[in-house]
């Protein structure tokens, strides 16, 4: 059965499914999530069936504590309700829970992010005359600056890890982790910014300086072809480690519970 | 107690749409994934509307296939795509000039963002206040988003100005035919988006009778006082979805993204499930009772009832 | 998928107050008329608490009561009174200056500004904006309400400071071992004052399990991730009311005037109902059966129940 | 039945169900109606079961579209939620009906009111160290300002209506239907103010200078007496009217099913 996704790979499993697996690892020890669309809806979701079965989903669609009995394509799916502990409007979980500082993590996907943990959603190419146009902020501006901490899921290259996004849709650690963290004393902000970066290479932190460093690299994957897929020179921790890879278990919910389609993991 | 003698706004979707929606408005067709009025998009295709302002915070495909109509001069937004999915491709396209004889103007906010402009409409508020926006380019991009100094303690936050729609179209799960209006499940922004209003249509799966809505009062998001007509449109929200009734058709959405790719496609997808039907019941006969078959809950999951009590 | 181990956090209301209620708070019973926590006021007197701070926007007898017994040195407020009846004594005694030995501090908004408090308090907002106060006396009484400009077109409106109880209190209907609530009937803005809390107590008539809540997620107005304590105790409302339970005591109300009139008569009481009881159930046991059995609803109203679906 | 009401009286009817008769058919024709405590209470109670079976009643308590089956002692007794059209938050109500320009009517009662309609419900005597401690706004300074008019019902003395408040609590006409006019337009209120006061003794509307006008007087009442009761030099109209006395249904209403007990018409 793993066959179909990575053919020949020995360990039987696709770089997406990593890069899932290692991201729901991430939610360990974490209460509150908000569930940004896309790639984190899978893996808090696999977080919950696994490191942390009591993390309370949040999703902006209006609900506290999903309890997804599939996993919803939409983040607006009928399964995040029916059983769910709180369903409130739309003005409520913005005001109330993200900007009145409930959110522990909140979990987004990018287009384009910089070393600093900036964050493009919005265009490529001039905001006015954009070469492609992306979906915009939706709620992750404010997830970026309200939520306590900022995790993100995306799949690396030199177009999606820039020296310099094009827009700035959510703030990371701007020019650096002092002026962020002065900046955000200053304005009150309740988010520390961004703290994990899960690609399907590796995994990411952020140092002093506010600066993304590779921390662990996935089973298969090189600092060459890390250093490939990014656009500036990327700090490697001196002590690299290596992700494990994903356990039966996780593959099992994966591939039959949560994306049997593939949607995500092809 | 002297009866309340009852006007029913009961309409059909042609007469509600031809009555109440007019060239050059700014309408917002609301729902958060849930409860999304297709039936209400493709009539005001049907019916030819030009100039819109179409405000919600997530286009949808519902905003793409308007669009393509040519009913549109402008989207107010705050996330631009087919969820799950992809792009919409037929806003795209205008977005990024490949269709230069119809260009579309966007305004663009984050959810929090218009959430709080419609909220800011419905309280008749000038502007309202939030954390969102700092150090990021939206308010370059968007001059209408603005900073604001607390008068407490010189902190400096952003407001965002009232949304006030001309039309807002919500589905419902029932109605009265007062238009006293009850929805569980998702609730999105609709009730902040047609207090913001000027003229208000609900269309729902079920008339209810007003012994319903009054049994249970505080399921009621809008009162009948705002509603200027009800259209009762079983499925009217297909390929969305309503808590309890049926599930959102997740592939029509696949479906789209090829569609929307190709404006061809677009166009003759508008031919044959909107220009070509007369509404929404031609359109479910067409969509077929296997396709609404597997789009039923899997079972059913009451709610339970509670006790109000009596009072006298 | 894996069960979530949820950690109770029932507890009795003496400890409960005992660990959340502290010398010099700001505490909140709030409940517009429906669903004012007595027991928990009652409890903090026995307790001996000093120097709090009391946020209503009706004080309401509770309060009255509380600062007879001098555990305040200050209110907020918006509406002063016994609802439908006349005055507070013991509050309006202090602040005319009749016990200059128990001087109590006022600080006063209208009940809009009230909630606007506390919502500022639940958003994180520096302030909340409104269209009260033009042309009044009242930000000229409390400096707190401050005039603010509009950044679109010049406009002046009113604004007020968000509120941020140290510990908020409410009762409602219904809870979950891990402090889930539920409420039907009046919400007041309980919600908000929730929200805006650092630490909360919810006081209910039945503990349920959470399939109960689950059920209904639309009626949860307060998630367990807020609650410190949950605290079961049936009537701990009287003499103010749960919906579908027991009424209004009115005739307590009425029977309060005179009492509240005589600063004797105030401490006779407290003395009789609360310093000489262990708790609510001692209270109700001394009100008696007959009187509870007044305050039954008349009949039941049931609300019907509405379908979730399962979505497998 | 009607002698303990008032003892000796020919018609058997007391001033105070005059005034409540009289305060509820000013509300015929009218839509939504903010019920403010007190005697407004009554007064629409029995509007809505005489001259306006259609008139919503609005609660500030949260409830819109009520249908009390029993007159509530309180404005937030349960008989007021069983059986109504909606019941919202607070926040909503404040927020989206009443400043969301929905109310036709704000119903207030006073403690003292002015010439042009200012009223105080806060203090008698000095803010600081008041004479007496009045229970404050609740919702009246916002009803004042943002339903589409405002009626008033109290009883009339030359304690309550004097030449000068001792605190405005709830904006009237101000110094004058001109002055008035012009803080309300450029401050964007939606309410025009006063336009009916209903007292004991007769019913007062506003005139062109937006000053009070004695337009009616109750069976019994003289000029004589209303003025003895102001503490201004009332204007009175020049074709006063009589008050049509309650009919048998207004008083059977008002004695056997809203108030039995007397609490509002002693």
């Amino acid at each position: 059965m793993t066959e179909r996704r990575v053919a020949g790979d020995p360990r039987a499993f696709s770089k997406a499914e990593m890069m899932i697996v290692a991201a729901a690892r991430a939610l360990e020890g974490q209460r509150v999530c908000f569930v940004g669309v896309g790639l984190p809806n899978i893996a808090v979701n696999l977080a919950q069936r696994t490191v942390a079965p009591e993390l309370e989903m949040v999703y902006e669609a209006g609900v506290f504590g999903a309890r997804p009995a599939r996993l919803p394509l939409s983040i607006g799916d009928p399964t995040i309700v029916t059983g769910s502990t709180a369903v409130v409007s739309m003005l409520e979980l913005f005001g109330y829970y993200l900007q009145g500082g409930l959110i522990d993590v909140g979990f987004l996907g990018a287009a384009q992010i910089d070393r600093f943990g900036n964050i493009n959603t919005t265009v490529i190419g001039d905001y006015k005359h954009p070469t492609t146009r992306l979906p915009g902020s939706g709620g992750a501006c404010e997830i970026a600056i309200n939520a306590r901490q900022v995790f993100v899921i995306m799949r690396q290259s030199t177009r999606s890890f820039v020296e310099r996004i094009d827009f700035r849709t959510s703030p990371g650690n701007l020019g650096g982790a002092e002026q962020a963290e002065r900046i955000r004393r200053k304005g009150g902000w309740l988010g520390r910014g961004p703290s994990v970066v899960v690609t399907d290479l590796g995994i990411y932190h952020f140092d002093e300086s506010g600066e993304m460093r590779l921390d662990s690299l996935h089973p298969g994957a090189t600092v060459e072809a890390v250093r490939a897929s990014i656009g500036w020179d990327i700090k490697v921790a001196q002590a690299l480690a290596t992700t494990e890879p994903p356990s039966h278990e996780e593959l099992r919910l994966v591939r039959e519970e949560l994306d049997p389609g593939g949607a995500y993991t092809k | 107690m002297a009866a309340s003698r009852v006007v029913s706004k009961v309409a059909t979707m042609r007469d509600a749409i031809a009555a109440l929606v007019r060239d050059g408005d700014t309408v917002a067709i609301e729902g958060f994934t849930h409860l999304i009025s297709f039936a209400a998009g493709h009539e005001i295709i049907r019916q030819g509307r030009r100039d819109l302002t179409l405000a919600r915070l997530t286009p949808d495909v519902i905003y793409d296939q308007m669009v393509a109509a040519g009913v549109a001069r402008k989207i107010v937004f705050s996330w631009l795509g087919n969820p799950g999915v992809g792009g919409l491709g037929a806003i795209r396209r205008r977005i990024e000039g490949d269709i230069p004889e119809q260009p579309l103007e966007v305004e663009e906010y984050s959810h929090f963002g218009m959430v709080a402009r419609y909220t800011a409409g419905a309280m008749h508020l000038p502007f309202f206040p939030l954390r969102s926006y700092f150090e990021t380019d939206l308010p370059v991009a968007n001059p209408l988003i603005r900073p604001i100094v607390s008068p407490y303690g010189e902190e400096t936050i952003y407001a965002v100005p009232p949304l006030h729609p001309d039309v807002t179209i919500v589905h419902a799960q029932r109605a009265s035919a007062a238009g006293d209006t009850q929805v569980w499940g998702l609730l999105g922004c609709q009730k902040e988006a047609a207090f913001a209003a000027d003229r208000v249509i609900v269309v729902v799966e079920e008339l209810v009778s007003d012994e319903v809505i009054r049994a249970d009062p505080n399921r009621t998001i809008i009162p009948g006082l705002i509603v200027d007509a009800v259209v009762v449109e079983p499925w009217g929200a297909h390929p969305s979805y309503v808590q309890g009734s049926y599930d959102r058709d997740n592939r029509f959405y696949l479906d789209w993204d090829p569609i929307s790719r190709s404006e061809d496609a677009v166009q003759a997808w508008l031919r044959e499930w909107v220009y070509d039907l007369d509404g929404r019941a031609a359109y479910m006969d067409k969509l077929g009772a296997e396709r609404m078959g597997l789009l039923r809950p899997s079972a059913s999951a009451p709610s339970g009832a509670v006790d109000y009590g009596e009072y006298r």
